[in-house]
């Protein structure tokens, strides 16, 4: 168990979206096919977040290295490696996607339309997601990577909006299109070392570390280029940032709540994992620029958020407000920073996800997004109304919700930061005043002020299948707000520690003195 | 660092608001279904009020315990939540908060008053809100307002001072809108909020700036380490402290300040958010939240101290807005809003305390500030509620034959905020007055233009004395007539008037036990007695005669004018002071402009012209660019076979050409 | 003289080839003999039974190594050829059975096709088979003689006359440069052999202008057959003028045969890089951007594919870039024999998800319905889920999305080019490939996005001869995906080794 | 040994017709004329390995020519019937009308 | 001038001006004779080159048999007259492209470098064409040209069987 629980997280939705397809019922059937449906995505669902959470509390606290690390030959030939191991950082992602998937599922059981499609593709998405967040080998991770882009693609395609062939589109092409660089930069580096294990490329003194580590630092450069394109594309970054909005407010509730909760995350991930060991030189060198574009992104992002007339478009664009956040900590370099960035990351998904199921509820019950549509609903919704105002706090990062943490360690760790980080972290800070703007102007103008239109008053409040998905998030937002320890212990278990040497000075907290053994070879 | 006694129980005081929070939130529309209107309101409204009585109990006990130790050991940490130890809040890298409290004079002055004050507030809101339909949810907040200034007052580290801070805010935007179903009250609230937010930026970002520079963010530790401990010794974690670091900690902490206690420029909000009910404003916009700047700025006083210049800034800042907000005061015509304007002016006169280093002084102008202004808010909420929700002081008059104890309570408040010799406000605006003469520069302007704003203090409230009680009555008949308010709305009044009688004898110049008390918690810098300022003893009778000056001033000119309006309408529309004022010197008017209109213009050119027009259409364009490349491109696909072998024999010849000249070169 | 015995033994290494002689002629015999609809529906049988003996002749006698000659170096058995045969047999096959269905479905089962099938991949066998510039020639007329009649196979149809024709000219035009290119080698070369060739190309013979015409115009000429720019017009009006079984088979076989020939023969051709390198790059680069360029406004699948088969040819070029680089350094060498697997991978991926489009389109064609635009597959996945999302398995492997064989071929092709040190084709190559993402994600929108209309899938009424599109539809997704997951499991057939 | 004529007079000959046959695949809209001029075009190469065959004194390049004439021979066979076939569909064989399929 | 010399270019030039007659004639009828007398103009000038076989063959299959379905399909077809040349920019392009061609390849020397020395012997060449060399050749197991030769065999099959399946009126 211990040692194939990952293999177990990876392929098991995929082993139910197998069962799925197998169940013996037509796809004209009404009730008792989706009754059937319906039970075994959430039977596999269950078990997922069961899983994860047995992993979770099976990683050995002390250990240093990838836990639960399992190696065998994929594709000898071309020497790639079914690799996989996590450590704290990627174990809150499964987690937290384990646990977005299973309330994906539940709200998603009033799909009718395709039923047996949706739960397919959802479940294949898990495991996609959930390989990415485990692949430690560079194939691997190309392969999940690019796999998570199907369902969703069909996700968006199939139970969107007006618009969701354009979005749809624009969202697959767009990240493909920034990933494929990245697929050629994995192959040169395969080329280059030998290898297509990021441990060992990262461990000094082998093969791979020594073909790393012979690239010259032009062709580093442009290397991380591509992969940082890739990331950027996916965290979004702005200006790439413009495929997220139309998926977000285009795709359904389930599909707005995992792309904004998980595939967001995976952009961040991969600077985390990937360029942070392999190209650590050209990360920092890069900081400045990737510490403006994040801090722009704050602000940029909040600004646009507030004007949008569509609640989803709102949540979607303080979506790249808040990965602005997200990798302000990363590239500050520093442990706070980094730390606050993680937990920022599941914060996001928390809270955004949140919302996303909060719009999501109200569109089930007016079929509009439009903020003006709305007014005055807090009176007939009180419950609603309540959760999404703890929702709009905690994307405020309210203290003690959870939000505040991750902001603050962020901030703080940009602060300490080389390269001028005071005034990063000022310019970052503003966004504490713009997402408070954005949101407690959204909450005022769709729930305050007196009941405008007919079709509100008679509107029902939150049933038992939302409860289910809306008291857990609301539970965690409060949980992780008074209580992040366990997560952050977690998320101080970055395995950057493949790189030898100084690793963090202990006076800055900074990781830019990792000098990399590279550099100081002639 | 001392133990004492209550330490184990001292999450109480929070603790217990946050109870009657949670009980009021999750169970209290069920209670007052299941018992009955009358008898459920009562339990909610008792429940909440009981739990910061409860909590106002303990934190006597603290002071009780306080005082029984040495004065430089007053000085105590104690636990909020059980295992503090093990269960922190934030720990990691050189950030290590702990949900604990630093219990000393500062803090449980604070929590007396909070709970006291509060206590009080909440038994006459029990009446004042008694008909309301979301009562349970009022409470609710209510009590989680008491929470968190609590949180905020006994924090032992600026984060957990944060936690206080934004949670008040919170409070705030919920009491301010709590009346939600007016958008005015929504807009009030986010205003409040976002405002408030600005200033938090100011308090996050020195925040940041002190942990950078001290490595951590609790302020007195058991080692010494803590940032107050460090910064009295002149001292960062990595080497001495100068005077620019404590300055640029000291400018943004106040900018926080600012925020939370309406100083100028951040002032906007505070007269907006009297759309809340009137306990709201009496507890949070008058006694307890808006102080919480001054509780900030004494807490981190010692850091103050070593910046001069900041010290200057807070004090001019402090004065300007005392003056600047009285004369806005003198035009309001809606009782809460005067009353607002006084609060955000005696704001200013407690930060002109601060940056006069009279950190004691301010302290204690707080604590009678919170005894007379809950005062006279509650008696105007008691005329509120007399009339029926009137508020404007146009629509009043001579009810002081029909609310005979609202009346005379609110008589007292009227003189104590006067400076009525012998009166709480008396004693501690003196204390400033007199300390700021001596500030260094120009300690006299200070002094002079703080007297005239205190003339002027009296003189508007006077002015709503006047147009509510004594002239002739002016209501709407068709309404019911004013009637008196219920006990529990009285009991609180005739408490908080003795209160701002004798409050004030804490204090005094001769016996000022106030001061000594607070000193372990504040620097030992002292401005001597006459010390380039005003004696005392002449302080004290110049403030008595200005004080009388300005209520007879008052008096006198109000007995006479007609209407009791000082100006015809034609006088106010033509003096450009009049109007000035009545306009609120234009700022709330630029800061709309400039921020919410001009904002929103600016995000809607930003959304338009950059995201969609050059963002995603340079992305949209793109893929039009191909889409059209492709469809020209296929014109090439012509069809005719003569075409495509021209094709084939134009790619022959570049071909052969391109190699064999190159060759040819070669 | 030599012993007779020898040419018998050689025989031994043409069995396949010979298999599929036999098959064409007992298909050519027995047909006549039978009554029509007998003989419509025995043919298949026979002409699969053809392929199928040819790959068990293949299958018992595998070859390793490289280049052991057959009849005096006019041809060779290696792993090249054993590895290029099983794609081009699979390939073959899979057009027997997508015939199957869809010659009856459009009135046009005459038996003769699956002779020709059986002659032109006997034709394309002997192509990758060739040593000789002459044996190459005569496969690659034979090959194209089956492939222009089965364009114009469809007689009545005034599309697929003019599909012929197009195809004949312009194949005939190339062929004659071809030939023309063999005649200048054998003018600097004296022999027509591969390795005479090799030997004057490594005395410099291609920096003589003579070297230099003579092996572009034989790059011209099969360049020509794998539909490279600016060689390529062909391709689009015949792929969608011949009927969809041909056009299966065209596009298969045809770039099977000839991209296995050019590797053979542009190893040859390695000694002298300059001559053709360059112009080769330049070729790749244009067809891998034109090919993507024009897919994008097709409406017209078969059409579409064409233009895709171009852009796919762009990529498959690459591989021929790597063997140019044969000598230039430990890299090159590496490079040019990783291209070789790479190459043979590519092919059977591309043959792979190209038989299980073409075999949906057959699938669903009826007697009154040729199904070829987007608009015919609206709906698909909800109506017929299994055909379905076959289909956006195969959009998807020919995306080189990773599950899918599509995307280990593109991978293979990337390490091999850039082991080569070639950097900025890699780049091209990714970038083209992001903009072909596009028009094969509007096919996956067709099929999944919308439900089942009105207008299409009347499919699943109507009396549509049933069996063998369905089996190659189910062959192909089965094999995408095996690919796409385990790739290592058929490395023993393909990896080329040298 | 010496020739008379140097072979390369030859291949340039057969360079000459050779593009002579080019031209007239280029330009000719009659499907047979154009393949007439194919035909020009294959013996163009025939008359090169005719020659390259004396020069070199082998037989080789007098077998390549005869299998090449038998190649031309399969090919017109088809050529024709495709152009046969194309005539009875359209009732034309000019190929600046047979263009059905494009784009 | 030696007799091969003269005969060279007593062939050569009616060569060219067949050639040129066949693309530059009107009526396809006319073209299919240019191209008859072309044939045979090559056959002499692989007699000439001392190719007997070879050229009776391809005076035989060549302006013989292929020619003959050339103009039996024209007549069939009854095209007279429609093949006219184009005119215009087309045209002109086509024959630039064409001339700029061969001028290339003449103006690279394509044909000057790179034959080397043969091994012609006068053996080879009086014995080079006759049927009997050529068949020895053919047969040759230690020559490359057995099996193309068998092959060509199945490729004529193959355009036979096509040719019936495309043309015949009715299978």
């Amino acid at each position: 168990m211990e040692q194939h629980i990952l293999t177990l997280l990876i392929f098991l939705p995929a082993v139910g979206a197998v069962a799925l397809m197998l169940l013996p019922i037509r796809s004209g059937q009404a009730s008792g096919g989706s009754l059937a449906v319906t039970a075994v995505s959430l039977v596999f669902a269950v078990a997922e977040l069961g899983l994860a959470l047995v992993a979770w509390s099976g990683i050995s606290p002390g250990m240093r290295g990838f836990q639960f690390r399992v190696q065998a030959d994929w594709i000898p030939d071309l020497r790639v490696r079914y690799d996989v191991g996590v450590d704290g950082l990627s174990l809150m992602l499964v987690l937290l996607t384990a646990f977005l998937t299973l309330l994906a599922v539940v709200y998603s059981t009033r799909v009718e339309r395709r039923a047996r499609e949706y739960m397919v593709f959802l479940l294949v998405l898990e495991s996609a997601m959930v390989g990415v967040f485990c692949a430690l080998d560079l194939v691997l991770f190309y392969v999940f990577w690019e796999l998570v882009l199907i369902p969703m693609y069909f996700l968006i395609g199939i139970w969107g909006h007006e618009r969701r062939v354009y979005a749809a589109v624009k969202f697959f092409i767009f990240t493909f299109a920034g990933s494929v660089l990245m697929l050629v930069g994995i192959v040169y580096l395969y080329v280059q070392t030998g290898s297509f294990s990021l441990v060992d490329m990262t461990t000094v003194g082998s093969p791979a570390a020594q073909g790393l580590a012979a690239i010259p630092a032009r062709s580093l450069m442009w290397l991380y280029a591509a992969f940082a394109l890739a990331f950027m594309v996916k965290v979004p970054l702005l200006p790439f940032h413009t495929w997220l909005p139309d998926a977000h407010v285009e795709a359904p509730t389930a599909g707005s709540v995992i792309l904004a909760g998980v595939l967001l995350k995976m952009g961040v991930y991969g600077f985390i994992r990937f360029c942070l060991p392999l190209f650590p030189a050209q990360m920092a060198a890069s900081a400045p620029l990737f510490l403006a574009i994040s801090v722009a992104g704050i602000i940029y992002g909040a600004i646009v958020a507030a004007i949008q007339p569509d609640m989803k478009k709102l949540v979607a664009y303080s979506s790249v407000s808040h990965m602005g956040v997200v990798m302000l900590g990363v590239f500050s370099f520093t442990e706070l920073g980094l730390a606050g960035s993680v937990i920022q990351s599941i914060n996001h998904g928390v809270s955004t996800g949140m919302l996303f199921f909060l719009v999501g509820m109200l569109y089930e019950r007016r079929h509009t997004r439009e903020i003006a549509a709305f007014g005055g609903i807090r009176r007939v919704l009180p419950l609603l109304s309540a959760l999404f105002m703890l929702a709009a706090f905690s994307s405020a990062a309210l203290p003690l919700t959870n939000g505040f943490v991750g902001e603050y360690l962020v901030l703080q760790g940009a602060y300490l930061s080389d390269h001028s980080g005071p005034v990063y972290a000022a310019f970052a800070a503003l966004g504490m005043i713009l997402s408070a703007t954005y949101m407690l102007w959204l909450f005022q103008r769709a729930f305050c002020g007196p009941v405008r239109h007919e079709a509100n008053a008679s509107l029902s409040d939150l049933g038992a299948r939302e409860k289910l998905v809306l008291i857990p998030l609301a539970a965690l937002v409060l949980w992780f707000g008074c209580y992040p320890t366990p997560w952050l212990r977690m998320a101080q278990r970055i395995e950057l520690a493949v790189l030898p040497g100084p690793v963090r000075s202990a006076e800055s907290n900074a990781l830019t003195h990792w000098a990399p053994p590279r550099e100081a070879q002639p | 660092m001392s133990e004492i006694p209550i330490a184990p129980l001292v999450w109480a005081i929070p603790g217990l608001p946050l109870i009657g929070f949670v009980l009021n939130m999750l169970w209290g529309g069920r209670i007052v279904r299941l018992f009955g209107d009358a008898r459920g309101r009562g339990i909610v409204g008792g429940l909440a009020t009981l739990t910061v009585f409860g909590a106002f109990a303990v934190s006597v006990v603290a002071l009780s315990q306080l005082l029984g130790l040495d004065p430089e050991h007053r000085r105590a940490l104690a636990s909020l939540i059980p295992f503090a130890e093990r269960v922190p809040w934030i720990v990691i890298g050189s950030v290590s908060v702990h949900f604990s409290a630093l219990i000393d004079p500062l803090s449980v002055l604070m929590c007396l008053i909070v709970t006291g004050v509060g206590g009080l507030i909440h038994l006459y809101a029990t009446g004042y809100m008694a008909d309301d339909r979301d009562y349970p949810r009022f409470f609710a907040y209510f009590n989680l307002f008491i929470f968190a200034m609590l949180v905020l007052c006994l924090g032992e580290s600026l984060l957990l001072m944060f936690v206080g801070w934004e949670g008040v805010g919170l409070c705030s935007y919920l009491l301010i809108s709590f009346w939600y179903d007016d958008e005015g009250n929504a807009r009030a609230g986010n205003k409040a909020f976002i405002v408030n937010r600005i200033g938090d930026v100011g308090f996050m970002l020195g925040m940041l700036t002190v942990l950078a520079a001290f490595g951590t963010l609790s302020f007195r530790t058991e080692a010494g380490t803590g940032v107050l401990d460090l910064a009295a010794q002149g001292r960062t974690a990595a080497g001495p402290l100068t005077v620019g670091l404590a300055s640029l900690i000291c400018g943004l902490l106040f900018v926080g300040a600012c925020g939370k206690s309406a100083q100028f420029p951040l002032h906007v909000w505070l007269p907006d958010a009297m759309a809340g009910p009137t306990p709201v404003s009496a507890l949070i916009h008058a006694a307890t939240m808006v102080t919480a700047g001054v509780v900030m700025v004494s807490r981190m006083s010692v850091l103050f101290v070593q910046a001069p210049t900041v010290l200057l800034v807070v004090a001019a800042i402090g004065l300007f807005t005392a003056l600047f907000a009285a004369t806005i005061a003198l035009t309001q015509t809606d009782i809460k809003k005067v009353l607002a304007y006084s609060t955000v002016s005696q704001l200013g006169f407690m930060f002109l305390g601060c940056g006069a280093a009279a950190f004691g002084a301010a302290m204690f102008h707080v604590t009678t500030h919170a005894f007379f202004k809950a005062l006279l808010f509650l008696g105007a909420g008691s005329v509120i509620h007399g009339l029926s929700g009137e508020q404007d002081m146009r629509r009043m008059g001579g009810l002081r034959r029909h609310m005979k104890v609202t009346y005379w309570t609110m008589l007292i408040g009227w003189a104590a905020i006067s400076g009525f010799p012998g009166l709480a406000g008396y004693w501690s605006k003196d204390a400033i007055l007199g300390l700021s003469s001596g500030m260094v520069p120009a300690g006299m302007v200070f002094y002079l233009v703080g007297t005239f704003t205190a003339f002027l203090t009296g003189f508007y409230m006077t002015r709503l004395m006047a147009k509510t009680f004594w002239s002739e009555s002016r209501t709407d008949r068709h309404g019911h007539d004013p009637h008196e308010s219920p006990p529990s709305m009285l009991i609180p009044l005739i408490v908080l008037a003795i209160l701002s009688v004798v409050g004030g004898w804490l204090g005094t110049p001769w016996a000022n036990a106030f001061e000594r008390f607070l000193e372990p918690s504040l620097p030992e810098v002292v401005v001597a007695e006459g010390h380039g300022g005003i004696p005392h003893g002449l302080g004290l009778v110049i403030g008595a005669l200005v004080a009388i000056a300005a209520m007879a001033t008052g008096v006198l000119a109000y007995r006479r004018a007609p209407g009791c309006e000082l100006l015809s309408d034609a006088a106010k529309r033509s003096n450009p002071l009049y109007r000035g004022a009545n306009a609120l010197w234009g700022v709330d008017g630029a800061a709309t402009a400039v921020f919410v209109r001009g904002g929103g213009r600016v995000a809607e050119l930003i959304s338009t012209w950059i995201d969609r027009r050059l963002i995603d259409g340079l992305v949209n364009a793109v893929a039009v660019v191909t889409g059209f490349a492709s469809e020209i491109a296929r014109g090439v696909q012509t069809g005719y076979v003569r075409f495509y072998v021209k094709t084939m024999l134009a790619g022959v010849l570049a071909i052969l050409a391109y190699a064999l000249l190159s060759a040819g070169a070669r | 003289m030599g012993p007779p015995n020898q040419v018998v033994a050689d025989l031994g290494g043409v069995i396949p080839l010979l298999a599929l002689w036999c098959g064409a002629c007992v298909i050519l015999l027995v047909a006549p003999l039978l009554r029509r609809g007998a003989g419509a529906r025995l043919a298949p049988i026979l002409g699969g039974a053809g392929v199928l003996a040819a790959l068990v002749a293949f299958m018992r006698k595998q070859e390793a190594g490289y280049g052991s000659s057959l009849f005096a170096g006019g041809m060779v058995t290696d792993s090249l050829y054993s590895s290029g045969l099983l794609v081009l047999l699979l390939s073959g096959f899979i057009s027997v059975l997508v015939a199957q269905s869809y010659l009856r479905s459009r009135g046009i089962a005459h038996p003769e096709y699956y002779a020709f099938i059986l002659l032109s991949l006997s034709g394309a066998t002997l192509m990758i088979q060739a040593n000789d510039l002459i044996v190459l020639f005569l496969g690659l007329e034979l090959m194209s003689f089956g492939l222009y009649v089965m364009a114009g196979f469809a007689r009545t149809d005034p599309r697929s006359d003019e599909a012929a024709l197009k195809y004949f000219l312009l194949g005939a035009f190339a062929s004659a440069l071809f030939l023309y290119g063999i005649m200048l080698t054998y003018a600097f070369a004296a022999s027509t052999e591969y390795s005479n060739i090799q030997s004057l190309v490594a005395h410099g013979a291609l920096k003589q202008p003579m070297g230099i015409a003579a092996v572009l115009l034989l790059l011209i000429g099969l360049c020509f057959k794998v539909g490279a720019v600016p060689f390529h017009q062909w391709s689009p009006d015949v792929y969608e003028g011949a009927p969809t079984s041909a056009t299966l088979f065209l596009a298969t076989t045809a770039k099977i045969a000839a991209f296995v020939a050019l590797l053979r023969l542009f190893d040859v051709f390695a000694g002298g890089p300059d001559a053709w390198l360059p112009v080769l790059r330049a070729i790749a680069v244009v067809t891998m951007i034109v090919g993507n360029l024009l897919a994008i406004a097709q409406t017209n699948i078969k059409r579409m594919l064409a233009y895709s088969g171009i852009a796919h040819a762009g990529y498959l070029l690459i591989t021929l870039v790597c063997v140019g680089l044969r000598f230039a350094g430990p890299k090159g060498t590496q490079a040019s024999t990783l291209a070789l697997t790479a190459n043979v991978f590519y092919l059977l991926a591309y043959a792979l998800a190209l038989g299980g489009a073409f075999g949906v389109l057959c699938y669903l064609s009826s007697r009154d319905r040729d199904v070829q635009t987007l608009s015919d597959l609206r709906g698909l996945a909800g109506a017929k889920p299994a055909i379905g999302y076959s289909m956006v398995l195969f959009m998807l492997s020919l995306a080189g999305i990773p599950a899918t064989a599509g995307f280990i071929a593109k991978w293979q092709v990337f390490n091999s080019i850039l082991t080569g040190g070639d950097i900025a084709l890699s780049v091209v190559m990714a970038l083209a490939s992001a903009l072909g993402v596009y028009y094969y994600l509007r096919v996956v929108w067709y099929i999944v996005f919308d439900d089942p209309g009105t207008t299409a899938q009347s499919v699943s009424a109507s009396e549509r001869p049933s069996g063998g599109a369905g089996a190659a539809i189910a062959i192909c997704a089965v094999c995408t995906l095996a690919l796409g997951l385990f790739p290592s499991a058929i490395s023993g057939f393909l990896t080329v080794v040298r | 040994m010496s020739f008379a004529v140097p072979t390369e007079h030859y291949l340039l000959l057969s360079g000459l017709l050779f593009c002579v046959g080019v031209a007239g695949v280029a330009t000719k809209r009659n499907p047979i004329v154009v393949f007439m001029c194919i035909e020009i075009m294959l013996n163009a190469a025939n008359l090169g390995f005719v020659a390259l065959g004396r020069h070199y004194g082998e037989a080789g390049g007098q077998i390549i020519t005869m299998l090449i004439i038998a190649v031309a021979a399969g090919e017109v066979a088809i050529g024709l019937a495709i152009i046969v076939s194309l005539f009875r569909t359209r009732e034309t064989i000019n190929l600046d009308e047979v263009n059905l399929l494009k784009l | 001038m030696r007799p091969g010399v003269l005969m060279f270019w007593a062939l050569a030039l009616p060569l060219v001006v067949s050639a040129v007659m066949v693309v530059a004639s009107r009526n396809p009828m006319r073209s299919a004779l240019y191209l008859v007398a072309h044939m045979l103009l090559i056959a002499a000038m692989f007699l000439s080159l001392s190719a007997q076989y070879v050229a009776a063959v391809q005076v035989i299959v060549y302006a013989g048999a292929i020619m003959v379905l050339f103009l039996f399909v024209i007549m069939l077809l009854n095209l007279s007259g429609k093949g006219v040349l184009e005119r215009g920019a087309g045209w002109l392009f086509g024959m630039a492209m064409s001339a700029g061609l061969a001028a290339l390849m003449v103006g690279a020397g394509v044909w000057r470098h790179g034959l080397h020395a043969g091994k012609a012997t006068a053996k080879s060449l009086s014995a080079g064409g006759t049927a009997q060399s050529i068949g020895f050749t053919l047969f040759d197991p230690e020559l490359p040209w057995l099996f193309p030769f068998e092959v060509a065999s199945v490729l004529l099959l193959t355009a036979v069987v096509g040719a019936v399946v495309l043309a015949k009126r009715k299978l």
